[in-house]
C-alpha cells in the first residue's frame, strides 16, 4: 500500500462546459489586461473585477444557497479557480473570503455571522483579511501576544498583526488573538471577526521590496469590538486555525503563482526552441501537470469527506519549489534583464515582478521549515 | 484506487512480500532464477491482466497494470513481469498468438533497404530466460514486429547497474518475419517508459518506507537521527518527490487506459498518453536522480553495504532512469509540443489531460 | 590579497560604509544624486585607477578595479562608479582621452551597411547623469567604438529591477564618429561581466553577513533561530555560494590583469581572461540565483519589506545577474570551448589557469 | 573585509616542469589503464602502480629527507595529487600514508615511530588505514566504544572499527579509541599505531553496494599491542584527529572523484554539442575551475601557516555538491544506459560506477549535516 491517497482522479467531464464559460468570460473581461499585471494573480486587487465574478456566481460558489452560494461541487470550484489563476486575473479582493474566511464562518460561526456576511462575500462586497504573525510571532504562531478581554459590552482587542495582506481594502479581518495567558501557548486563543472600521484600529500599508503595498501592519489600540465577534469557541482558535490551514495547502494556487510567466516564456523562446529550451520546457510542463494531478487528487479527496493533511501539506511543498525555481528557469533560456519599466518587453516585465515575488513563496502560509517538519511527523518521524 | 485495483494491489504485493527477501535478491543477482515464483505470477493471470479477452486476457487496462508493475517495483522482483507484459501487449496488437512463459523485448534498427535486420537483438531483459522475444523495428510507416522464438539463440549475458539480466541474443539465421502493426513507431519505449515508471514509482515508495523506518531506529548523539531537524527536512523532501512519482505514474497509466487507439504516439493529440507517459518519465526520473541520494545520506555508510536491502532499490532506479529513454529525452519531446502549442494554447493542452 | 589591495579595500570601505545607510539607498531610489560621495570618489582617483599612467590613471591593474568593484557591491553604491571604469576603459584603449565626470556605455547595433548606428542608446546606466557616452558598435573586425556627450540627448527613463536608471538617450543628430579599436568585438560584455562579478561578489558577502547577523538576532520559539538545524544548514549552503562566487569573481580578476592583450577575447586562448570571467559570470551568476533565496529564507517577512536593507542587495543581484550576459550564455560559450578542446585537452585548458 | 581568506593565486610557475614530469610518467605507466578503473580513482588499489609513484619521490614529497622525504612544497604536492586525480591514477595504496598518517607521525609521532614507518611509506612499502567509525558510532564519533586498556608489555584493545578503507591490504591501523571512561566522551580518547597482523585482530572485508571489496569491518578482540603503539598522547585523540580532519577537507579529492566521467562526457558529446550539451558541459567546467582556485588558495593558506579551517570546510561542502551531481548532468546529455559490464562503452561503464559511488561522497569522512555544522559555527552561528 502506498502511504499517500493521491490518484489519477480526472475533474468530472460535467466542468468542461464551466470552463469554457470561465475562459469565455475572462477573454472578454480581461482583454486588454496586461501581462505585467498578471504577475500579480491572487495579490491582484480589483474590486470591480470581482463584482463580475459574483455576478457569475462565481464566489462561495460551494456555499448553501440560503447564503447566496451555488451549492456547486468543490471540483467545479476548482475548475473556476486554476482558470483564473493561469489567466492571471486579479482575484485578491476576494480571495481570502471565498477561499478562508467564508469557510471558517461556516464551520464555526454563528447563525448571525453567517446570515450577515456570506451573501455579502458572494456578491464581491465584503472583504476579508486574516491577522495571524505578529512582528514577534513568524513561524513561531503560538506565541503572538495580541490580546482580547472582555468588557461589559464585547471585547476590548491590544496588539499588532503584521504581514496582513490586503488590509487596506478590508472591511473584516479574521484575527487570532490570546484571550487566556501566554503561559498555555496553544490554549487561550480564540478567532474574531473584527470590522477593521472599528475606533483604536489603525491600518498601514507595508511597502514591499518591488514597491508594492500588498500587505499592511493593523496596530489594535484598546479596540472595542462587539460580543458576537467571536467566531467558534473562546480557547478554540489553535484547533480551529490548524484545520483550516491544513486543507488550504493544495489548491492551484501552490503551482500557479508563476504561471503568467511560462506562457510569456513559451512565446519568447518559440521561434527558436533549441534543444536547451526544449527539454527545459518540457520540464516545467511535466511538473505543471504533475502538481495539478495531486492537487486535483487532494480536491477529490475533500470532496469525499477524507482528511488529507499529510497530501495538502506535500503539495505545497512541492508546489513551491516548483514555482520559486520558474523565474530562474526563464532567465537562464532568454538572455534579456528582467524590468517593471513601461519600456520592458511582457516577458521582461513579467519575469522582473515574478522574480521579486518568488522568494515569498516559501514564507508565506508558513515557512518551508515548519512546513517540512509537519509533513516529517505526518511521516510517522517522531 | 478503486476497489478492483486496491484488491490487485493487495494480491501481488502479498505474492511477493512473502517471497522476497534480501537474500533472494542478492541470490538473483548471482543468476537464481526463481522459478516457483515465476509460476505462481504466471498461474494468477498477472501477466495477461490488460489483454483483450481474445488474446488471452482478464480486459483490464494499464491502469491494471500499474498496479502489478509499481508491486514490482516496491518488492523488486527479479523476474521479467513488467516484460512480459510489455511484449505481450506488443505481440496482442500485432496479432500473434502471446505465448506462455517469460518474453523479452527488442528493438532493431532496419536495414538500409528498410526490410531486414541483423541477427543481433541487443540488451533483452532476461535474454537467457525467455521463451520468446517481441522484436520491434520502426520503419517510416509506424512499427513492424516480429515473434521471435529464443531457442537455438547464442546469449552474451550483460546487465544493468541493478544486475537485472540484459542479454545479447545472436540469433541463428536471419530469417525473422516482420509483420506490419498499427502501433506506432516508438511504441515499445512509450508502454516500456510507462511500466518502468510504475516499477519506479513502487520503488521510490519503498525506499522512503526504509528512510523513516531507519531514521525512527537509529541512535546518534542520544537520540533517533530521525529528531533531528536536518534529517526531517531531508525526508520531507524526499516524501514530495515519491508523491509527484507515484502520481505521475499513475495519470500516465490512467491516460493510456482512456486512449483511443487512433491518437496513441502523437504527444501532444488529445487522448494521446504519449504526454501523460512523458510527464511520468520526466518527473519519475528526477526523483529516482534526488530520491536515492537522500536515502543514502539518511542510510550512511550502512546503506552503501551490499547487506543492506537499500540499494537492491536504490540501483534499480539509477538503472531504469535511463531505460526506455532518459527523462531529458522526453522532456525535449514535451517541451517541443509546448512549443509548437505557443503560450496561450499551452493551459488548453494541460487542462485536457 | 596583497599589501595595496587591503589598504585599497579599506580605504574604498570606510568611504561607503560610512556613507551610505539603507536611508539613503531609499533616497537613491527615488532619483536623489549623491554629488559629494561621487566627487569623494572621482577626487581619490579610484575611477582610473586600473588605466595606464598615459591615459591618467595610476597604471594598477583589474585586480585592483576587482576591489573597488565589489566594495561596491558590499555597500550597493548607488553611483555609476563600475559603468564610469569600464567606459573609461574602453575609451583609453581606443585612445580617447577620458573625459572627466561619470560615464556611460552603451552598444548600438550596426546598420545593414555596417558603418552606421542609430541616433538611440539603449539602457544607458545612469544616462541621465552621465557626462559622455562609450559607444560600442561590434563589426566584423572587431570593435568600433565612439565618444559621445550627453549634453543635447533627449532622456527616456528606465531602470533595472534594482532601481538603478539604465536610460534610453536619443542622440540630437545622427553624426557620431566612430573609431576602430584592437579591442575585441565583445569587450563591453567581456570587462562588464567581469566588473559586475565583482560587484555580486561583494553584494553575496553582504547578503550572508546580514543573514548570519539576522539568525542571531532573531528569537522564535525560545531561541535565536540561527540555531535551529535547518538555517544552520541553510547558511552554511550560502557561506558556499558566497566563498565561490568571490573566489570566481578574483581569479577573473588576476586573469585579466595578467593577460596579453594580445589574445584578449578568444575564451580558450592562453592567456586570455576571457575563459576566468566566463566561469565568474557562470559561478557568481549561480549564486545570485540561490543566494537571495536562502537570505529572504532566513529573514521570513521582514525581509521582504522595503525598510529593511536586504532587498538593496538581493534586487541587485537578480537584476545584474542578466546584465552583460546570463551566466547560462556565458556557460554555453565555455561549454564549446570544453567541447571543441576534447576530453584528453581538458585538464591542460583547466590548469593552464 | 572579507570573511574568507580565498585569494586569487596560482599555483607556483616553478610547478609547471614538475607537472610535465607527472603526465608524462601517467601517460607511460597508465597507457594501457581502462577507462572504467580510472572511475576509481583514490580508492583505486595498485601496490606495483604505487612502487612506481614511490620511485620518483612523490610520495611524502614534502617531508624531511631524513625521513626519506622530498623537502619539496605543499604546492609542488598539489602538482602531483591533482595530476593523478584528473588521470584516475591508482593511487590508493599509499593514498592514507601519504595524506594522513605520516603526517600524523610527523606531528606527533616519537622518533622511533618516525624513523622506522616514514621512510617505508615514501618508498611504498607501508600501507595504512584508519580506525574510526563503529558500528554505533558514525556522525558520532565521540560515542566510540572500542578501548585501549593498559596491560604490562602494553596495550589491549577490545571493539570493532568499520568502513575502514583498504583494511584487507594493509599493513597498520591508525586507530581511535577510548582509553578512560565514556561518561568524558571527547577526552578519553587516545591514537594508536596498530600493526593489522597482531594476534587477536580480524579483518573481513564489507562488500559494498557496487559489488566491490573498498572497505572493511576490524575486530579487535582482546588484541596485544606495543607500549610504543601509542600516538601523541594518552587522552589527547580528540584535539589530534579533529585538527587532522580540519585541514585535509580541501584537497583536489575533494572535487575530482568525478573527474574521469567529465572527459567521457566531453568526448562523448563532441561530435553534436548542441545548446544543451555546451551550456551544461560550460557549467561544470566553471565550476571545476572555481573549486581548484578555491582549494588551490586553502593550499596557499596552509603553506603560509595560517589555519584556514573554516575555507577548508567550505571546499569540502561545495566541492562534494559538485561531485555529486556530475553523474546526474551526465546522464542528462547522454541517453545511454549506465553499464559496468565489459560491454559497455567507456562512457556507461565511467558512469555506471561513479553513479552507484557518488552518494558515498557527502558521507565520507563526515556526513554533510555534520559538516554543514562545523561551517555554521564558524560562520558565528551560536
Amino acid at each position: 500500500m502506498s502511504r499517500f491517497r493521491f490518484g489519477a482522479e480526472r475533474l468530472p467531464a460535467a466542468c468542461a462546459r464551466l470552463r469554457e464559460e470561465v475562459r469565455a468570460f475572462l477573454d472578454e473581461t480581461l482583454a486588454d489586461y496586461p501581462a505585467q499585471r498578471r504577475a500579480y494573480t491572487w495579490t491582484g486587487w480589483d474590486a470591480a473585477f470581482t463584482a463580475k465574478v459574483a455576478a457569475r456566481g462565481w464566489i462561495g460558489m460551494t456555499w448553501p444557497r440560503r447564503y447566496g452560494g451555488g451549492e456547486r461541487s468543490a471540483l467545479e470550484r476548482y475548475v473556476v479557480l486554476e482558470e483564473m489563476l493561469a489567466a492571471g486575473a486579479p482575484v485578491a479582493a476576494h480571495w481570502i473570503g471565498d477561499r478562508q474566511s467564508g469557510p471558517l464562518l461556516l464551520r464555526y460561526g454563528t447563525e448571525t455571522q453567517r446570515a450577515a456576511i456570506l451573501p455579502r462575500i458572494c456578491r464581491g462586497e465584503a472583504f476579508f483579511c486574516i491577522g495571524m504573525s505578529e512582528p514577534d510571532s513568524g513561524s513561531d504562531l503560538a506565541s503572538i501576544r495580541t490580546r482580547a478581554e472582555r468588557t461589559e459590552r464585547g471585547w476590548r482587542v491590544t496588539g499588532t498583526k503584521v504581514w496582513t495582506t490586503g488590509a487596506q481594502h478590508c472591511e473584516y479581518m479574521i484575527a487570532l488573538v490570546r484571550t487566556a495567558p501566554s503561559a498555555q501557548r496553544h490554549a487561550g486563543l480564540s478567532q474574531f471577526l473584527i470590522p477593521l472600521a472599528s475606533p483604536g484600529i489603525t491600518v498601514r500599508p507595508i511597502r514591499d521590496l518591488a514597491g508594492n503595498e500588498h500587505f499592511c501592519e493593523v496596530v489594535f489600540d484598546d479596540a472595542e469590538i462587539p460580543a458576537d465577534a467571536l467566531v467558534g469557541s473562546e480557547g478554540n482558535g489553535w484547533a480551529q486555525v490548524m484545520a483550516e490551514l491544513a486543507y488550504e495547502r493544495s489548491g492551484p494556487e501552490r503551482y500557479l503563482s508563476c504561471y503568467p510567466l511560462l506562457t510569456q516564456l513559451v512565446d519568447a523562446r518559440r521561434a527558436d526552441g533549441d534543444a536547451r529550451a526544449r527539454t527545459a520546457i518540457g520540464r516545467q510542463v511535466a511538473w505543471l501537470a504533475t502538481l495539478r494531478s495531486m492537487s486535483i487528487a487532494v480536491a477529490h479527496l475533500l470532496d469525499a469527506g477524507e482528511h488529507p493533511a499529510l497530501e495538502a501539506a506535500v503539495v505545497k511543498d512541492v508546489g513551491a519549489v516548483f514555482e520559486q525555481d520558474l523565474p530562474g528557469v526563464a532567465q537562464s533560456l532568454v538572455d534579456l534583464e528582467p524590468c517593471t519599466d513601461p519600456s520592458g518587453t511582457p516577458f521582461a516585465q513579467v519575469l522582473g515582478e515574478l522574480m521579486q515575488n518568488a522568494p515569498s513563496f516559501s514564507l508565506r502560509g508558513g515557512t518551508r521549515e515548519i512546513l517540512r517538519g509537519i509533513i516529517a511527523r505526518g511521516l510517522g518521524l517522531r | 484506487m478503486n476497489e478492483t485495483r486496491r484488491l490487485l494491489d493487495d494480491t501481488v504485493t502479498r505474492l511477493f512480500a512473502e517471497s522476497l527477501d534480501a537474500e533472494r535478491l542478492a541470490a538473483a543477482e548471482r543468476g537464481v532464477w526463481f522459478e516457483a515464483l515465476w509460476n505462481a505470477v504466471e498461474s494468477t493471470g498477472l501477466l495477461r491482466a490488460h489483454l483483450d479477452e481474445t488474446a488471452g486476457g482478464a480486459g483490464a487496462s494499464w491502469h491494471e497494470a500499474f498496479v502489478i508493475a509499481r508491486a514490482c517495483g516496491r518488492h523488486a522482483v527479479p523476474l521479467p513481469v513488467v516484460e512480459t507484459m510489455l511484449a505481450g501487449y506488443l505481440a496482442a496488437r500485432a496479432g500473434f498468438e502471446v505465448p506462455p512463459g517469460p518474453l523479452g523485448v527488442a528493438v532493431v534498427a532496419a536495414d538500409d533497404a528498410g526490410a531486414k535486420a541483423s541477427r543481433l537483438l541487443h540488451r533483452v531483459p532476461w535474454g537467457r530466460r525467455v521463451s520468446h522475444v517481441v522484436a520491434a523495428m520502426p520503419v517510416a510507416a509506424g512499427l513492424h514486429l516480429a515473434l521471435v522464438p529464443a531457442a537455438g539463440a547464442e546469449v552474451s549475458r550483460g546487465h544493468n547497474v541493478a544486475r537485472e539480466p540484459r542479454d545479447t541474443l545472436a540469433l541463428p539465421a536471419n530469417d525473422v518475419r516482420w509483420r506490419a502493426t498499427p502501433l506506432p513507431a516508438d511504441a515499445v519505449s512509450l508502454y516500456g517508459a510507462l511500466l518502468r515508471s510504475a516499477q519506479m514509482a513502487g520503488a521510490l515508495e519503498t525506499i522512503l518506507e526504509l528512510s523513516v523506518g531507519y531514521a525512527n531506529d537509529r541512535v546518534q548523539f542520544g537520540r533517533p537521527i530521525g529528531q533531528f531537524q536536518a534529517i526531517q527536512q531531508e525526508l520531507a523532501r524526499l516524501a514530495g518527490l515519491v508523491a509527484a512519482a507515484g502520481t505521475a505514474a499513475e495519470c500516465a497509466a490512467r491516460a493510456a487506459s482512456e486512449a483511443r487507439a487512433s491518437a496513441i504516439g502523437e504527444v501532444g493529440a488529445t487522448g494521446d498518453p504519449a504526454f501523460e507517459i512523458a510527464c511520468a518519465k520526466v518527473v519519475v526520473g528526477e526523483a529516482a536522480e534526488h530520491g536515492p541520494r537522500i536515502a543514502h545520506q539518511v542510510h550512511g555508510a550502512i546503506g552503501f553495504t551490499y547487506e543492506h536491502r537499500l540499494h537492491f532499490f536504490t540501483r534499480r532506479l539509477w538503472a531504469w532512469r535511463a531505460e526506455f529513454g532518459t527523462p531529458e529525452t522526453w522532456a525535449e519531446r514535451l517541451g517541443a509540443v509546448a512549443l509548437a502549442a505557443g503560450g496561450p494554447r499551452l493551459w488548453p493542452l494541460v487542462t485536457a489531460r
